[in-house]
């Protein structure tokens, strides 16, 4: 019984998720969005979702077909505008009340992310002190700076887009297709990671970028 | 007098960039500043989505959806360029590695308040992106604007009307018509384009300006204006 | 009754190990866990400098110092495995990642507390290492120990008399005697060597000791002792 | 006037290296010694040095030779033991009261130095709450378990061994020669790296593992 992490698609690498789910959603404009793996979970219909995603309105991201389809009930990212001057969907039901936000400066996104999966439950950051972002928030002074204290973000799923994969869940990245994916998936309880190739093979250890232990299943797509 | 236009603007900034500086260029009219790096210096160019050490713009066949920068643009890697992921990329951002950010801004007050990030278009979601870790982290921030709002308003403020990105960060503005150096006692005018009189910037700014001793011509060579 | 030695001891931990677990082994006698785990099965042993996925103890032509395992052994790395740096590593270990860590122990208390760095040796320095962290965030920790000290005194206690390196994470302890479980209500015996009876094995404990209904016999094939 | 980082020679390296340096020390289980560079500050003789190093006392490591050569003043390590019952140079040392101690769990020096290179003052961490390592140390409750308040380290210098360095400084790491090398690099306020090769051609991009950024010299050893 060796591990293979490998699952037939998309469809069934989700199929799990539940109601009310927290997923994160890995990508930056337009290298790793793991956007097949979205778009299988937008058919699922279950909703209720929280989505931790950089950017909400991304115009390569298929994370709007979520909030299109109503399935979200919150979102945490550093961005959420809409191109242009119309509302996007998302600045709709927003401006109706219909969906929560949690703007993050992305550094803070970032690393509270990545303090979720290193097991620091809160951190204390420059980013957003003296500001909007930082209103609330609980301050303290280290050598005579202002720093905020910030929280660790987990989540149920993470979603994570890399080149290649092998049997144990290795993956590599291409380039800038690596952005929030080995943060995302230290953080979540179950990390999908849909890829170019998926091999049986170990990848060379050197070449390897993210440790398979975190990652639960592999899809190609 | 005339004007630098924003090629010229982000002319003006690459002059100043030293060999081996690492800097972050925001969105919009700074990441053009990479084009007008001084002969013979070598600027590693920090993209916040992990590119260190991003090259020009692809070619359209060499570029590769998988290799962009913190715009969304295609570009390359410089050589001696790596990418990594972005939570080490913003550590780099908030432990102060990066010597210099050049941002574009709403407003800059005279104690170095930046405001860039929030304009508050009605309804409108956030648009934060990387500015904030920038603004309070780099070794210096840089701004990078027009002096004054389409309307003539002036953008260089005693404080600033629209929400921080960022308290008491500014260092540097270089707008079309002044390099501006930001200390504690406020602004200093370090150079001013030919024809325009001390008089007539001060009337363009809305906070009290100092001259510098040695305050020189701001001049660019022509360069057309993109787009 | 013959005590279990150091290898049985080991070969019974190793055969509590899943298909697919991420395991951390203490240096010591935990390290050699990996040498039983079960036909079939496929473990990821991570060791805390950084090494995840290490194979067997490299051979001698084969041994190389710059890869080595948490106790400075020149190891492999098996099929799959992988490095990455220290701070990884112990994000890895303090975010719950580890399975199961093994480690040794000078004593253990019944509400699983657990004193395994510092025996308080005069004037020599501390060595505490990772065990703190991988005490305080693995999923389970699992002790392996003999049960009472050469002197025959517990090991398993009310209370713990050595500085602590985790309070209440010990999951289960395999000694030369018995395998015990620790939960909430305290130690609960799942496993015990033949001819030793419960009165026995609670006369060398220094806590009281529930028998499981199940409870078994603890048995090991013959495997000499190293070193 | 290209970016070059590389140096003639360790001595030449560290020679400005000034008194009561806080020094960075990589370096685990005989992977990733910067030994040619300590060696190197060695013989500089300059005093009152504190070290952060992860072990003291390691016999593969020539960190020892910085303390018997009484040129430290304190050690921040995980590990400060020597073997069998004689007393180390350290251990002697700091029952004399000459050499001052601080002990923390290794991933709370680890996560320290990280903070300490990503502008993080401090964070909490489960590790050494309720133990002797966590008494006195700020606590709070998240979630119903209890953490200690850490706070960043940084240093003045931080030696760091590689296998191959480019003009830029770039480094790859052999193994589990890696252990501090990366933390640490991003921690100091001048990082020098030894490394087997330091070539002129940069390193392939995606076979970077430290970024040239971190460090300031690179040195043949």
């Amino acid at each position: 019984m060796a591990i293979d992490k490998r699952v037939g698609s998309a469809a069934e690498a989700v199929a799990d998720i539940g109601e009310g789910a927290v997923v994160m959603i890995s990508g930056f404009g337009g290298a790793g969005f793991a956007n097949s793996l979205v778009l299988a979970l937008r058919d699922r219909k279950v909703g209720g979702l929280t989505l931790v995603v950089n950017s909400a309105t991304h115009p390569l991201s298929q994370t709007h077909t979520l909030i299109e389809a109503g399935l979200v009930r919150k979102v945490i990212c550093s961005a959420a505008r809409g191109r242009g001057t119309a509302l996007s969907a998302f600045e709709q039901l927003h401006k109706d009340g219909k969906i929560e936000l949690v703007c993050l400066p992305q550094g803070t996104f970032a690393e509270s992310i990545r303090a979720g999966g290193a097991g620091i439950p809160a951190y204390y950051t420059p980013a957003g002190y003296g500001t909007d972002l930082g209103a609330g928030k609980e301050v303290r002074q280290f050598n005579g700076r202002g720093y905020v204290l910030e929280e660790a973000i987990t989540a149920d799923v993470a979603f994570v887009r890399g080149d290649v994969a092998d049997r144990f869940g290795n993956l590599t990245f291409r380039h800038a297709q690596k952005n929030f994916g080995p943060a995302m998936a230290t953080a979540a309880k179950l990390t999908i990671a849909e890829v170019r190739v998926a091999q049986s093979e170990p990848i060379t250890p050197d070449r390897i970028e993210l440790p398979g232990v975190f990652v639960n299943r592999v899809v190609t797509a | 007098m005339t004007p630098l236009n924003r090629q010229q603007i982000a002319w003006r900034v690459g002059q100043d960039f030293e060999n081996g500086m690492l800097v972050n260029l925001g969105l919009g009219m700074p990441v053009n500043c990479s084009d007008y790096i001084r002969e013979g210096r070598e600027v590693v160019i920090q993209s916040e989505n992990g590119v260190i050490g991003a090259g020009p713009l692809a070619s359209a066949n060499a570029a590769d959806s998988d290799l962009v920068d913190a715009g969304s643009r295609k570009i390359t890697i410089a050589p001696g360029g790596t990418v990594i992921d972005s939570a080490w990329s913003f550590a780099m951002i908030r432990g102060g590695h990066i010597d210099v950010t050049v941002l574009g801004a709403f407003e800059v007050a005279a104690n170095g308040d930046l405001a860039n990030w929030d304009n508050r278009i009605p309804d409108k979601g956030p648009l934060v992106g990387g500015a904030m870790d920038l603004a309070a982290a780099a070794k210096e921030v840089w701004v990078m604007m027009d002096h004054t709002t389409r309307k003539g308003a002036p953008r260089l403020l005693r404080t600033c009307t629209l929400p921080l990105t960022a308290p008491s960060c500014v260092t540097r503005i270089y707008t079309d018509l002044a390099v501006i150096f930001r200390d504690a006692a406020g602004f200093l005018v370090k150079e001013i384009i030919a024809g325009l009189s001390r008089e007539e910037l001060q009337a363009r700014t809305g906070a009290p300006l100092r001259f510098a001793g040695d305050c020189g011509v701001l001049a660019a060579p022509e360069i057309a204006e993109k787009d």
